[in-house]
């Protein structure tokens, strides 16, 4: 037990400010989903990242990653939050499928696919819920049809984060007359394919958010299937996991809110309710918190464990802090807190936007209610029936 | 002591759900979100038809002379479509304002006219572009104004039916009106936020019913899962133990004394609490649904956000409930105690 | 709509509240769980109520009532909130059974039984759950068997409140070999019984509120059973609406307590966290709106309408107000709130025996989760499975 | 930086585990409370053999000289099984404050021997009547008595193995020992507060999860019920969000920087409010049976609430975070920062 940084990694902080302090935009972004130039511009700084060595820190180095630990990882997020960078486009590639591929795919996979996702040359976008599929993700009723060595796909694909303008995308489809968690298997497809449509989608504060998309035998390489066929659904899982884990919510997001919330309050406490203190309080708390816990996972996992169940109580617990973190703040606004302002991309200036996008937080990566589920069967040891 | 409505109050509450249900769908909605319009014509020549407008006015000046209770079960099925139009802040607060200081005032002759008001509780002014006549404080004197009199800025809420202006003005270009009662203003429009919350949390509960008793995962309606029921059981709850302090509020809201603006401002803080409530659960339970634009069900939190801090703050109205507590007497013989009888 | 009392109600208060201030013991009685003394202390109490014409005062005359109006019954309930009277000892038979009886019961049993529990003579324990029937009532497994014109009945009751003294018990029975909802009955039987044994179950305060009850052979009259044989369940329903609906809870009670609870607050308000004020507003707000619920319910019924699954929203208003309530005030005592006095019968002021007695509201007479059920299938119309 | 404990820390753990496991079961629990024993001595023997009673001490006074990490591992077992002992208060908080002011204390030299600590945060003392020593406080100064020199009141807690006394004492009659940092001792207390907040919840969980497997209603284990899962959950949660903070917690407790002294306060908040929280949903998952004395899961609610407002209330310990947070820089590069570097 040390809970103070080694030199190395304070010189490895000092490394990372001092590069975003040079190569930070000064202004915000357009946000990534609002427009074709708000993505590219997106894209522009992935590259910018890139050529920093900055893109992808946790992957190793021989897939374009800068292969450093999990402590690093979680110093790198810190000075990222901190220093206002713009969002992270690649998001899907960074954290879900890049680290899917490195598991699960071929080396000629790797080798066509990682690069690229690391320079933030081909973006990807993921494409895991369909209509009837929410929570419920054997429910896919898409399709996959070997024809030589293609595979033909069918079917509607929606929620897809970054569909809109990405270039790639991944999703589950499944063999004909198979049922429920066989038979499916992951594939990858062109956004621009022949028979791909995609649909934008407002989410309630009114921004593209996702997207739907159709598939109209649209066909790809045999190739572009990871893993073994019907073995999507174990991949799958596999992915969600990384998704619910460690890498999709960063402390420092939260930490760098509850600053800001604090600084809103010491604005307006003159004016508001002063019971409102003990939320702003809060606040910081959970944010401590989570920082706390997921050192101590980090910890964990540098020292040979794996992660399990208990990633289902990070999704719960992020998800609810977010919220309460920005009602607070709309609640120390007042008849304020109504107001919208331009989208940015800086985090976070907008609270009502901020409030808005929490809300999604307990729905979308398994909902809280599935995440509850989880945590009381697999963690806690209660009947499934 | 009786507890319930009479049979001409249902028959107004019927009209006005009736006349909203044919008016105020969600393809009326989303043509006027993609239009911009900032009314729907004929829903508001239909509203005037019914004379909502006109209702709390006095006979005298034309008016159906009706009640607070009357008015604030129209204001329910307002919130019940989520009503782009003022027709709350106008014929429920504004028109009885300028009615008590100028009973004559032309803006008063025209039932198809809207009032704007600029009260000290709130930032901005509602649809005050479009008013005949904008009511505006300065001093605890009123004045008014029309649209071309003063200085227009359009704020954007977050609810898209929530046209807001700040409003810049020039007493020397307004007419003055005189000392009024800002108060009752308030407590007026905080019942009719009240209300209004009633049927935001009423309608989010029961959209999220209808989807939840057909959408499908794991092979069942989604209803039949405990995590969801409970969602929404809890926000009925919410629901049932708001709406008699609403109507107990607006019955009371008359004697304009601590008891009664207690009421009106336990009334504000539960029915919101219980429209965030509903309207979260709602959203919860429509999963990725609820979170897009097509499902409308995000309209009916943003109005909850919106009206839950204007025409006061929670901390406002639980100040007011908490003066009532420790400077009147308190216990089981009280709930209906005037502040005449027991100060 | 009119919210004033009549010169009728007025004067009607005026009489309840100078019949109280002559009556009420000046020192509290000893909790009738508590002792034999405190039982019987509470039973004279009864018998003083009767002879003031006060006992049932729901009850129509011709069964030893007053036959008061609803406004009138909470009038009158407000009235002995307000004056601190003793605790009701015959609840069971006030409030559920009688009811009951009056429904289902012939004439003979009602002029055999309804004038002793008015009077206070017989006092009524409830023996509805069994140790492997809580929530799922229908899984009752004692036995009713008719021989000849008596039942023999066999089995273990559990949570019987009041049985550790009381004199009559009643309870559902089933015909063996009967399932679920059908085949049962019930029946009445003295606690005093051949082949009855009663054992006391201490609550988690220490006091002694409950009872089990086990049935050996225990022969009564067939006379005791009430309804048809079989009918047990659907008596029951109607009974158990009975104690979620109007009767149980009288607002009163919280009203008395949210005014304690203000006291409380001004005392210690120096002292204590200033947020708590908020809590304080808060349970006089929800005391006011509980009140003000039932005040419309009992309008409601007395103009013709009959109470339906809403009854299941009282239930959970009133148990989590009532721990909220509590929990404020431990709250506001901070060091001092868990010390415990001597159990007093006058509610209340030892706030950590009423935190404690709180924590049971959303456990018994249907707990808040089959509440929560009842509610969303019945009321909102949402599918059973 | 690493979080992990080490493999002494750990083996620890297991032994307080297993010795409390086997000492402190429902049995123990019942047959003490209806003896009214203060004391289980076979259970006392155990523990001071174990070397737990000295883990704090200095060794120049014959202790183990661990730190406060080691000793909240133990608090944390104690919170497990409830133990009735004042170990926490007497080995965690008195002893090493007599041992910083009178290493040679004889008190000191019995490792069987128990002190009791009057503080300026408590009303009352624990286990008074049985210390060798009781420390006394008064004007900022500690004084030093044994029982027979004050006089004892015994105070009903609502916790069965909460032995409260009110202390009346006279300075002449005790032995003054001079200026001490009551400060250290709060945030020791309090650290070990929220170790036991942490074993009183997971204990609470546990028990209920056992119950839910094996309970049948309706046809199935209780367990398979959303709500149910929910409810336990939810506890879950607020236990993995409580027990790193409680860790880092006794790991900074030495720097004594406004840091350390928040987040030893943020700890004992968030801990006792699982243990609360947890505690609660026990009850309600054992139906009536949570709601017995039989049911051995209300001693786990009683301590949870008496913990949370001894050493310190809460509102003390949020004002202490209020501190850090609006005195000191805040922010992800933040987290294990010193009061020294960053003032």
């Amino acid at each position: 037990m040390d809970l103070t940084y080694t030199p190395e990694q304070q010189a490895f902080r000092a490394e990372v400010r001092a590069w975003l302090d040079v190569h930070v935009p000064s202004e915000p972004l357009e946000h990534f989903d609002a427009t074709r130039e708000g993505f590219e511009a997106h894209r522009e700084w992935e590259k910018t990242l890139k050529s920093g060595d900055w893109g992808m820190v946790t992957w190793p180095k021989e897939y374009g990653g800068r292969g450093v630990d999990l402590i690093q990882w979680l110093i790198f997020e810190e000075e990222y939050y901190r220093a206002g960078a713009p969002g992270r486009v690649n998001q899907n590639g960074i954290f879900l499928l890049g680290p899917t591929l490195m598991e699960f795919g071929t080396h000629e996979q790797k080798v066509r696919f990682l690069p690229k996702m690391a320079s933030g040359e081909e973006i990807w976008a993921q494409a895991w819920s369909e209509p009837m599929a929410g929570s419920d993700l054997a429910g896919v009723r898409s399709t996959a049809v070997l024809d030589g060595d293609e595979y033909v796909l069918n079917g509607h694909k929606i929620w897809s984060s970054r569909a809109v303008f990405a270039d790639w995308a991944f999703g589950l489809f499944r063999a004909p007359g198979s049922e429920r968690h066989q038979g499916m298997s992951l594939i990858f497809f062109p956004l621009d394919a022949p028979g791909v449509t995609v649909n934008a989608i407002k989410k309630i504060n009114g921004h593209v958010g996702f997207a739907e998309i159709f598939l109209e035998d649209v066909r790809v390489p045999a190739f572009n299937r990871l893993g073994d066929e019907g073995q999507g659904w174990h991949i799958c899982m596999a992915t969600a996991g990384f998704e619910r884990g460690l890498m999709l919510r960063s402390p420092a997001r939260y930490q760098v809110a509850a600053s800001k919330l604090a600084d809103l309050w010491e604005q307006h406490k003159d004016a508001a309710d002063p019971a409102l203190e003990a939320e702003v309080v809060r606040a910081f708390m959970n944010a401590e918190a989570y920082a706390l816990n997921i050192y101590q996972t980090a910890s964990r996992l540098m020292a040979g464990a794996k992660i399990g169940p208990e990633a289902s109580t990070n999704k719960i617990f992020w998800s609810e802090l977010d919220i309460h973190l920005m009602e607070t703040a709309l609640a120390i606004l007042g008849p304020k807190a109504e107001l919208t302002q331009e989208a940015p991309d800086a985090y976070p200036y907008d609270w009502i936007d901020d409030y808005i996008f929490a809300l999604a937080g307990p729905i979308y990566a398994g909902s809280n209610e599935i995440q509850r589920n989880i945590i009381a069967e697999r963690m806690l040891g209660l009947p499934r029936k | 002591m009786d507890f319930t409505l009479n049979d001409e109050q249902r028959m107004f509450a019927e009209t006005a759900q009736t006349l909203f249900a044919d008016t105020c769908t969600p393809d009326h909605w989303r043509k006027q979100m993609e239009t911009g319009e900032a009314r729907d014509d004929a829903r508001w020549q239909a509203i005037v038809e019914t004379g909502f407008t006109l209702l709390l006015l006095p006979e005298a000046v034309g008016g159906l002379g009706l009640t607070e209770l009357d008015f604030a079960l129209i204001a329910e099925q307002a919130g019940y479509v989520a009503l782009p139009e003022p027709l709350v802040e106008s014929a429920g607060v504004a028109a009885p304002m300028l009615a008590s200081l100028a009973p004559d005032h032309e803006a008063l002759s025209d039932p198809s006219a809207t009032i704007a008001i600029q009260h000290p509780s709130n930032p901005f002014v509602l649809d005050a572009d479009l008013a005949a006549a904008i009511l505006l404080h300065k001093d605890g004197e009123a004045y008014l104004a029309t649209p071309d009199q003063v200085t227009l800025t359009r704020e954007q809420s977050i609810d898209p039916f929530r046209r807001l202006f700040r409003v810049d003005w020039d007493p020397a270009k307004a007419t003055a009106l005189g000392k009024v009662d800002w108060d009752l203003a308030l407590d007026r429009a905080a019942l009719f936020c009240a209300a209004q919350g009633l049927g935001l949390a009423q309608r989010a509960v029961d959209m999220a019913v209808s989807y939840a008793q057909e959408r499908q995962q794991f092979g069942k309606a989604i209803g039949t899962y405990q995590a969801v029921k409970h969602h929404l059981a809890s926000a009925q709850v919410a629901i049932e133990f708001a709406r008699p302090v609403v109507v107990a509020a607006a019955a009371d809201i008359g004697n304009c004394d601590v008891q009664a603006r207690a009421r009106v401002s336990h009334a504000k803080l539960v029915a919101l609490e219980a429209a965030e409530k509903a309207a979260r659960a709602s959203i919860q339970v429509h999963g990725a649904m609820g979170y897009s634009w097509e499902v409308d069900v995000h309209l009916f939190l943003k109005r909850a956000l919106a009206l839950t801090q204007n025409w006061g703050t929670p901390n406002f109205h639980r100040s007011r409930i908490a003066t009532r507590m420790f400077t009147q007497p308190t216990g089981p013989d009280q709930t209906f105690a005037r502040e005449t009888e027991n100060a």
